[in-house]
């Protein structure tokens, strides 16, 4: 059972790993975050596929930890947005 | 029960696996950004929800299942939400179709 | 197989490491980082250094993120002036890259063997202070004055960031996190997510003492959730002259450096503890730091105060 | 391994030099909402008092005191230990925060009654910052320990760069910070591959281990690297006259005087200690031929400086350059050990005398520039009027960096010559000389400026604190005392040296 786990593990990591292509194409920034956001979900998934092929319970806490972080690259990426709350030269007199 | 147990897992994770495979190629072929969003959330639903359905079986304890099971939903909640954001981004920054 | 994952995973890594590099726009660059990071976190994991994976996951993922892009967004009208790096400064960077790389490559290709290690020393001594994870051991027992003194510098990094507040603005409070666009899935998320990043939160400061995590990766989900609560604006950034917020950014290392005095007096030697106490106040000075860091972390991705005091 | 049931006395001293300055940094924090300076002075009072106690025990016993943190024994526990020249610089570093900070009242003082503002508040726990970054750097003896001492530095200073907040500044702040912060990756990199090929960080216990061989190379290589962008050291010195001089006074007088020495003090450390005897005399002749450079080029470059606090800046990288000059004169040396040379004298000589003079020379240069309204050198005249100690301290710091008597400078000059032509090092005694003549020129060219009539139409120079000019006096004044050693090997630089426990 390890080894079909392992297996799926690497093909999840495959997977969204060609998913990065987007991050690359593009073209706006939202097709570039859902890269990452596929990345992050097959992360999670890899990290449990692996905890139980390897028997190491620890692993689940970062997917637990990636899961309750998985929308934040999401709503940061309001924050970049232009239109949001700029001040240039913040911080100088 | 063993081998039922197994062959169960090894049924659904291979679901699972299809719904990542699906997720990625519609993230790749899709035309549009908000299109590609719905290929994103299949895999997000679907595909972490299948290979956690097919792992419960291999938890050694019930706290490890229960946490495998908080995870998927705690990635369902954030998977919508982040869907939402990532959509009325889309909406701001492309002129509408 | 698991091979397989490795390789994979390495791949990625080149990839995202050299696209961070070579893209051009700023927004990008931190997309492709954060990717990286994610990557890292798995890297780690297959290392099975479960403690730096879930600080890579917690950082990489809840605060790194937030920093760069929040950063990006005050950068965006100096990029429209158009002026990027000289090539001199290029040249300069690559070739440091290159000469550290070099360095690495021809240390790692050559292993001294076996490889010798402090991890048997520190297994064996851990009895000592009733804790079961090595990690914290490390870093609260034979180490502490380190995460000690480390805790100093995130209060300088506070001190030094609030030091670019035009003067004017000293003690009002750092500028907005919201956004301008309203977005009920965000109200939501902001509403829901913390209730159970506080508990995750709690629950990997508490688990540190025995298992992987620890004060860092619980503080820093903890700031996570601050920081989403702040972004979804239901919760204002605090004006940084507030005696309640600096009590609370003090608080972690001042109980520390107190059980740190404590441990002259009770056992003998500055940062000891007495053997049946270790634990107990092991887990309480990890509980004051994790609240520290937390509000440290929140305050640095905040910034310099961005308004004058309110009176 | 169990905690040992006593703590030696003077142990517990090397605690308060860490967490004295700490606490203080705390309590302005929190408390400290109107008069920062209340909470620092007192501390920095105690800090040199605790310094000088722990500097007189180590001379007395004539044993290097040692501390084990939480009573762990190294390799898995830390140690603090001062020898005797880690203790000489804990009292050097502790006296001139002490004196900046009876200075920088004048700049740095709140009103009373109001409410906080940003600049003292910044200032004042950021030099109890400092202290605290020094005191670690120069007592720890655990190579990673020394990485976060680095960083408490750097958090420290970098943001003393930009306190003025003008657009230049933060420009310095920045460039400093990405040099810095490249150091500490290197350092770090190399801690790592040490860790990697020897399992462990202590540096009394790396002493008696470390090989000749590649990995231990490349990890010391990166490290050095790493320390000499943080050291300034040609043609790493891009960074320090901007920020050196953007700064203000005070704060230039301890970037200049302390922080620089820190990441030298440590290439001693791990050029002496750590590194595989006997170290290579290529790598020796490297660094001292940036030092070199760095002595001829930014001597030359302070000589063409219009403006007096870059011209002083630019006299600090040249004034390092002469620290580096010690290593292949160590390596050349009759002596068997380097703490019996005059060379390893001379360079610790060297620092400690720049240190005194420098910090003087920037204080000076901040009180002449606001009698004056300005910094120009060439709209100087009558600054000898106007601040009379103030100058009069410029050139007796200035006599310290050319090298001439009485002066500590000319004595640690004379050591490295002496050392430099015993050795047959030719081209360093040449540098020593020529470095001493340009010395010469840029500290005399402001004097004789400073002695010439005021300029017509200049605005009358405004009045300095008296207590101000004597503080900076008091530093150009120890500079000249160091002057008094004899020429030799001090035996008290050598206490705790070699024979590591």
């Amino acid at each position: 059972m390890p080894e079909f786990l392992y297996a799926a593990a690497a093909l999840v990591l495959l997977l969204t790993g060609l998913g990065l292509m987007r991050m690359l194409w593009g073209p706006s920034p939202a097709d570039r975050l859902m890269a990452a956001q596929l990345l992050g979900t097959g992360g999670g998934a890899i990290a449990l596929l692996i905890a139980i092929a390897s028997g190491t319970m620890a692993i689940i806490d970062i997917a637990l930890t990636l899961a309750l972080l998985a929308a934040f690259a999401a709503v940061a990426l309001t924050l970049g947005e232009p239109g949001t709350k700029t001040r240039a030269g913040e911080g100088e007199q | 029960m063993s081998v039922v147990l197994d062959a169960f897992t090894v049924i659904t994770v291979t679901a699972g696996l299809v719904f990542f495979l699906a997720g990625t190629v519609g993230l790749l072929r899709f035309p549009d950004a908000l299109t590609r969003l719905h290929a994103l959330t299949k895999a997000d639903n679907l595909g972490l929800g299948l290979i956690v359905l097919g792992l419960l079986p291999q938890c050694p304890d019930i706290t490890s299942a229960l946490k495998l099971i908080a995870i998927w939903v705690l990635v369902q909640f954030a998977g919508a939400s982040a869907s939402q954001l990532i959509a009325q981004f889309v909406r701001r920054n492309e002129p509408g179709p | 197989m698991s091979l397989l994952v490795d390789l994979v995973l390495v791949a990625l890594i080149l990839m995202a490491a050299v696209w961070t590099v070579l893209v051009r726009d700023r927004r990008d660059a931190v997309i492709a980082f954060i990717v990286l990071g994610l990557l890292l976190s798995l890297v780690w994991m297959r290392l099975y250094a479960v403690d730096v994976a879930l600080t890579e996951a917690a950082v990489g993922g809840g605060a790194t993120g937030l920093v760069l892009l929040r950063a990006c967004a005050r950068l965006l009208p100096v990029e429209a002036e158009g002026r990027l790096p000289g090539p001199g400064t290029q040249i300069a960077a690559g070739l440091l890259s290159a000469i550290a790389a070099a360095g690495l490559a021809a240390v790692v290709l050559s292993p001294p063997v076996p490889y010798p290690s402090l991890a048997a020393l520190a297994a064996e001594n851990i009895h000592q202070v009733g804790l079961g994870n090595p990690v914290t051991a490390v870093l609260l027992a034979y180490r502490s004055l380190d995460t000690l003194l480390e805790k100093v510098v995130l209060v300088l990094a506070v001190i030094g960031v609030w030091a670019l507040t035009p003067d004017a603005f000293w003690g009002g409070a750092p500028g907005s996190l919201k956004s301008k666009h309203a977005s009920g899935a965000l109200d939501l998320l902001a509403r829901v997510l913390p209730p159970f990043g506080i508990v995750v939160g709690i629950y990997l400061v508490w688990n540190g003492a025995d298992h992987p995590g620890g004060t860092f990766q619980g503080g820093t989900v903890l700031a996570a959730m601050w920081l989403l609560m702040m972004m979804a604006d239901l919760a204002d950034p605090p004006e940084i002259r507030l005696k309640r917020l600096r009590r609370l950014v003090v608080f972690g290392p001042a109980v520390f450096i107190a059980a740190g005095f404590a441990g002259i007096f009770m056992s003998g030697w500055f940062l000891s503890y007495p053997p049946d106490y270790a634990k107990p106040i092991i887990v309480a000075v990890e509980a004051a730091l994790a609240l520290s860091i937390a509000v440290i972390l929140g305050l640095l991705v905040a910034g310099p105060a961005a308004e004058p005091p309110k009176r | 391994m169990m905690p040992a049931q006593v703590a030696a006395p003077d142990g517990v001293l090397l605690i308060l030099a860490l967490m004295l300055p700490s606490i203080g940094l705390l309590a302005i924090f929190v408390l400290g909402h109107s008069r920062p300076e209340r909470i620092a002075l007192p501390v920095l009072a105690a800090n040199l008092a605790v310094a000088l106690i722990v500097a007189l025990q180590v001379g007395h016993s004539g044993q290097a005191a040692t501390y084990r943190l939480g009573g762990w024994l190294p390799p898995l526990g830390i140690t603090l230990r001062a020898d005797g020249l880690s203790a000489a610089l804990i009292a050097m570093a502790a006296l001139i925060l002490f004196v900046v900070a009876i200075y920088a009242r004048g700049n740095f003082a709140s009103k009373a009654g109001g409410s906080e503002s940003r600049q003292p508040m910044v200032f004042w726990t950021l030099l109890l910052g400092l202290s605290t970054a020094l005191n670690t750097v120069f007592l720890a003896q655990d190579l990673f320990s020394l990485f976060v001492a680095l960083e408490l530095l750097t958090f420290s200073a970098v943001p003393l760069v930009c306190l003025e907040g003008s657009r230049e500044t933060l420009r310095a702040a920045l460039r400093y910070l990405l040099f810095a912060l490249a150091g500490s990756v290197l350092y770090l990199i190399g801690v790592a591959l040490l860790y990697g090929a020897y399992g462990t960080l202590d540096i009394a216990s790396l002493h008696q281990v470390t090989r000749a061989d590649r990995a231990t190379s490349i990890a010391l290589g990166l490290m050095i690297a790493g320390l000499m962008a943080k050291a300034a050291l040609f043609p790493l010195h891009l960074w320090l006259p901007p920020a050196h001089a953007g700064a203000p006074a005070p704060a230039s007088a301890v970037l200049s005087a302390l922080v620089v020495k820190a990441p030298f003090f440590l290439i001693l450390r791990l050029w002496f200690d750590v590194a595989p005897q006997p170290q290579p005399v290529i790598a020796g002749t490297m660094l001292a031929a940036l030092g070199a450079a760095s002595i001829l080029v930014c001597s030359v470059l302070a000589l063409r400086q219009a403006r007096l606090k870059l011209m002083v800046a630019y006299s600090t990288v040249a004034q390092v350059g002469y620290l580096f000059l010690v290593f292949p004169l160590v390596m050349g040396s009759e002596a068997a050990v380097p703490w019996a040379s005059i060379g390893w004298t001379g360079g610790v000589l060297q620092l400690v005398s720049h240190a005194f003079a420098k910090a003087s020379m920037f204080l000076a240069a901040g009180l002449i520039a606001e009698a004056m309204g300005h910094d120009r050198i060439d709209d100087l005249g009558g600054a000898a009027e106007a601040v009379p100690i103030s100058i009069a301290a410029f050139a007796l710091a200035g006599l310290s960096l050319m090298g001439l008597p009485p002066a500590g400078g000319f004595v640690a000059k004379v050591m490295l010559l002496t050392a430099a032509v015993v050795s047959a090092n030719w081209w360093i005694a040449a540098t020593i000389l020529a470095g001493g003549l340009l010395a010469a020129g840029y500290v005399f060219r402001v004097i004789g400026r400073a002695f010439a009539d005021p300029a017509g139409g200049a605005p009358p120079p405004k009045a300095v604190a008296r207590s101000r000019e004597l503080a900076v006096l008091s530093l150009a004044g120890v500079a000249l005392l160091l002057g008094f050693l004899p020429l030799q090997p001090f035996a008290y630089l050598g206490i705790g040296q070699g024979g590591m426990p």
